[in-house]
């Protein structure tokens, strides 16, 4: 460790002490957010999110395949985050690692646990074809809290994803003859039409340094802190999902302060994210 | 897969006969091998968990060293035949996330600046795999640990807790009940999973996970649960120590 | 696939609307990362691309220094939403060899022996992609390397020219015309693409590749129309730094 | 080298020059052999070797699969070893190299050439359905002797293996309609039945360091020995597959030796294999 | 930089200013070109060409497989080239590197683009069966301009390749029931016959150094090099394929000199070509 | 696969014409790369291979050194092209196995000791695979250590021996009959291979595998007949080498 981390650890840790952040903000505030959506011509659904200076674009792409043995009416998803050495000095190109496969399972559980897809409108043939969601993230610009970014550009891109019906129509006609249940759902389904989705669950992260829990923490709070934990909430204030990471503890009661900041936070969030989808 | 499963009746008996507060059945054995510096063997149910620390030794390669403290490496990995559907050998994205969290876990607990630019790799292998094998194969690793030697602030300790009832045909859930150390059905039809490793001094939590859907009171209640569990798991790792410790000391 | 397409019409106006000679539509913003030493967003009709340039920095390996000079990577990479069919994530035969061209066309600019044993890395992503994806990662690359104050020769810029007509049903060309900048459309059903880029002070060609087929006299036009447009997106190059500068002159 | 290797190894052939081995064994003595089956309830048959100190665990997974095109008559077996770090400090994770790829291979030829699993008794539709037969080999505890601990590993497991032909009799009725023949099998395989498979050939390793040979070299000896060879010996005493290994040689009257050693120490642990399986 | 290269690039660059080069040749000559083919037994299609030192292997394998969807009428072909580690002290084994992967490129395109390979004639059944070509390049002895080498063997290999009906006549007729069309294939193809090719452009290599341009640089020659061109140019003169390649740069006069050497050179080669092929 | 092929006729000729201890035709020559220290082309039956060695050199990276002798790598590959159906390129495990057991077989043979920290790297490369390509290769590798100057106690050789006769419908194998050097056919549907490499000078025996079921007394006349055909190989090594040897010296 060099002498200027250590410096900075200090500042920050006596900043905390007086019940202050580097940047100004109150323990439980998040920094400014900015979520925009259908930026990818080539995505079916698409969104930019910022939070302060990180920055994370997620890509929704559909695709026709085959459902799995055990659930035949079912579409499948699959979520990649990527950690490209755009975003820091500190991410190297290759294989994912901990940290981007880290991400991209608690953003997948946090979609697939509280079945945010409908994934039984997503079959096209029981047993034959569905409908295939990638979500795909990709760190732009990093500055700490990619948990909270990387969730809120998946949900921001799933929420405005259009099912691709009509450049698939032609490849599917053909089957009519062999799967004439298909003919029904083509029927119906004569445009592209919004993925069929509910109520999303909102992470927000909190991080643990000097004693101090804050929201949102940066990159500068992230590199000093003990333990992070994220929370994901639904609408009824319930819990969907937490992951506690970093090398250090909890005690009970923080984690049942944590639960409540998140609640109250997730409101704040799940209003943003809703404004900008236009609902 | 979820169905119309019952998995507890009304008078709080599970499907396997438990209480909803009742541990599996857990077997914990220390210094099972001959060539790790420290190891374990635990059948939790139906799980089967080795585990084996090597180290403190020098971290390779030597970029990966901390100049001021031992690096933990923990490896979670499933035999290709411990599942229902034969398991591709190597790491999958979700033994490596395991990985993760267990390593974070553990170097809480150790004394790593006892040994800079050393390393500490624990091998956690699941030989046989019947939900909430992280949990299974931490508590080994801190037996582990603790056979070789390793200085720790605490030995640690997992277990989950969960919430059943039953899920009707249409998907909706119903009756829930929180209950401790969910088991392969539990796991595969509950409705919300909640493993934690605890420092047990202490009670500091190390561990933290969760899936589903509990409300702040069930989780508070989820969470006690698992506690108490660890609590219990605890006890048995020391006695397996102890076992061993007589044992030896007896042999030898 | 090839099929009768007509690409531009008897007055030759092309499908898009666009003149022989005349390119899409450029934006170009310099300084649009926070993380990284220098960067630049850049839209090029519906291409929609990142650069971030990272360094002079230790390069690691250290079996990888030049003792002399700075190496420079240069590494495309492909958003797996970025194109019509979901491309897999990581690094496939195309974009390692765009790599390798770009780097060796940035190597040329770049005043690499200021730096010796330092690696310079220009991470260009394509987000959203409509033909000429190349030329437009290394026109960010080159104003992200100056956003980042690498010292440079000069500002390396990219475009290509290319030939299109009508491609009849049984795979015959007919009409071709040499034009400016093909679309996505003139990329598939073209006939001859020529990407280049140049030192726009000098004229000195960094990076040639030729696809299709051109007669001698083809060539020399497509070349002569590839050049003028790279010196016209030299200036919008040179308008996003002045403006980053000045807004960052009155902002800060 | 370090000097606390080279006294062990002047250690060991000064023993080995009057005739004897570090733990007191006969040159052409085994370590005592512990053999269990039935171990691991997922698998479809198991078993756990101790030879001295090493240890080693073999799991059999059997699965629904399709035939290669030119034996389309018959199962197909693949055999991987896995030297995971748990069995030693020399082990690194990652994919397998040389040594567990040696290992893999030789245990597999010597299944596969004497055809211990009667590969026609696995097809299901020929041309259609087949079962694929898995055997993975872990190393847990190392001190010498892989190839044979592994060998008796896989054979005890298969030897004890069940195909579970009640857990997939449902994914293969709805393909009777389609494929008539499969009645006859389904009619005639109502229960989970004993793997078919024939007599095995039994493997002995022997190992040379200061011209003396040594059968089932502890790792001690292995660190120091010249030269390997593995001879697998069927009932009748003939040869069924030999492996050299290491880079030292044999002259042709040690190879003869050794031959005869391997068959009289295969009669040996032939016998404990049938006790261990219970025939 | 040790000092012996900095003595041979001195040396070069001399010799270049007085219009020389350290083998004698002029600056626009060739080395030695021999090719030969129907060297593999094993392969449809093979050839052997040597550029004076540098030794190239091309072989084609050809197998029935499944068109793309966007083009079921058309064959399938895919080039690799394997800089092995036979070839030079610097070749390293293991997955091809950016080098490899330039040359297997440009050698791909230049056959690509021209449409040497007739794919429409490579399809067996519409949307269902096609013929796969598998251009593999190794490189034997390196000593310069392995984009020339490696595409005169691929041209030499490919022009002789006999498409091996006879020995897949076997595989086919089973789906005659299923795809009558395949019946017509099968009686106009009796017999392993020529794969169906177009005149190919031809590959000539450039480089530069001490402002002085070579054609067919030798190893020494690339090794203090610039700037290289590789343009391929048909049997009218036109242009069909061109990559530049290190890290200099060419002015447009240098490069429009280059094209009327490459039209020059270029028939030379085409006629070295067909004689090595018959024609 | 197996059917009842007759591999052997009832006096004893093979069925492409070849008596029971009787050897593929061997062509071998030295010294056929340029840029490699030393190297060896050689056909057997219808396999053809190349050998190329290179070093002592440096062994890199710097912790595979041993700092007693060098390391000796060969590297067994096959072209996508030498088999029937097209191999993948790289590395598969058979080919890793052999790399191992050639590697272990030259290393017998070489003067490591002469070169601490060094390594050797023998790259052999099948171009064309008819049964026996080990045995080539090696023995290909044994010309080529000699040509690069490598100083050796004795230029290892390597040919095999087998088992045929007819196999039954039903499985059953008759008739056996030992013989030198199985050819495509016979390596298909025989019943026992048994490669093996020796030093000439001394007999030992360098390299052994054996599949298949041989008695006793097979195995002993197999490993007769195969170090018979080994000593009849090295003197095709001896007189390529003096040949090139020759040549150079008229030559030069």
């Amino acid at each position: 460790m060099t002498i200027s981390p250590v410096i900075k650890k200090d500042y920050l840790n006596q900043l905390a002490s007086d019940g202050k952040r580097a940047d100004g903000r109150k323990m439980n505030e998040y920094r400014p957010i900015v979520i925009e959506t259908d930026i990818i011509g080539k995505a079916e659904g698409s969104a930019r999110v910022t939070i302060g200076n990180t920055q994370v674009v997620a890509g929704i792409k559909m695709a026709i395949g085959t459902p799995y043995p055990d659930t035949p009416n079912q579409g499948v998803m699959s979520t990649a985050a990527e950690l490209i050495p755009l975003a820091s000095p500190d991410f190297e190109a290759g294989p994912p690692r901990e940290n981007a496969i880290e991400i991209s399972r608690v953003v997948d559980r946090g979609i697939r646990e509280s079945d945010v897809i409908k994934f039984d409108e997503l079959c096209i043939i029981p047993g034959e074809k569905i409908w295939l969601c990638f979500i795909d993230i990709h760190i732009i610009d990093y500055d700490g809290n990619l948990f909270d970014a990387s969730s809120l550009a998946a949900l921001a891109a799933l929420l405005t994803t259009k099912v691709p019906i009509e450049q698939h129509r032609e490849s599917l006609e053909p089957l009519i003859e062999k799967f004439p249940d298909i003919q029904t759902y083509l029927d119906t389904h004569q445009n592209d039409y919004p993925l069929p989705v509910r109520e999303p669950p909102i992470s927000c992260t909190f991080a643990k340094f000097n004693n101090t829990i804050v929201v949102d923490p940066a990159l500068d709070e992230e590199e000093i802190a003990d333990v992070r934990l994220t929370v994901a909430t639904d609408e009824k204030g319930d819990i969907r999902a937490m992951q506690k990471g970093l090398n250090g503890s909890f005690s009970v009661e923080e984690i049942k302060n944590i639960i409540k900041e998140a609640v109250i936070n997730g409101k704040e969030l799940r209003i943003k994210l809703k404004e900008s989808i236009g609902r | 897969m979820k169905s119309d499963k019952q998995l507890i009746d009304e008078t709080g008996i599970r499907s396997d006969g438990r209480k909803p507060d009742e541990l599996r059945n857990v077997i914990i054995k220390a210094g099972v091998l001959h060539r790790a510096d420290g190891s374990c063997y635990l059948e939790w149910g139906g799980n089967k968990v080795i585990a084996a620390v090597y180290g403190p030794r020098e971290a390779i390669p030597r970029h990966s060293q901390n100049s001021l403290r031992a690096i933990v490496n923990a490896r979670y990995n499933m035999a290709a035949f411990s599942v229902d559907d034969r398991k591709r050998p190597g790491p999958d994205r979700r033994s490596r996330e395991i990985s993760k969290v267990i390593s974070e876990a553990l170097e809480k607990v150790i004394l790593t600046d006892y040994y800079p630019r050393a390393a500490i790799d624990v091998n956690i292998e699941v030989l046989n795999a019947e939900a909430g094998t992280r949990c299974a194969g931490l508590t080994a690793a801190g037996v582990a640990l603790a056979d070789a030697g390793i200085p720790l602030k605490d030995i640690p300790v997992a277990c989950a807790a969960g919430k059943i009832g039953a899920t009707e045909e249409d998907g909706t859930f119903t009756g829930g009940h929180v209950v401790l150390d969910l088991g392969k059905e539990e796991d595969n039809f509950g409705n919300a999973d909640l493993p934690i490793a605890i420092a047990p001094r202490t009670n500091e939590i190390l561990l933290l996970q969760m899936d589903g859907h509990l409300s702040s009171d069930e989780f508070e209640r989820a969470l006690d649960y698992a506690i108490k569990g660890c609590h219990d798991i605890s006890k048995l790792q020391k006695e397996a120590l102890l076992k061993k410790y007589n044992v030896s000391e007896g042999d030898e």
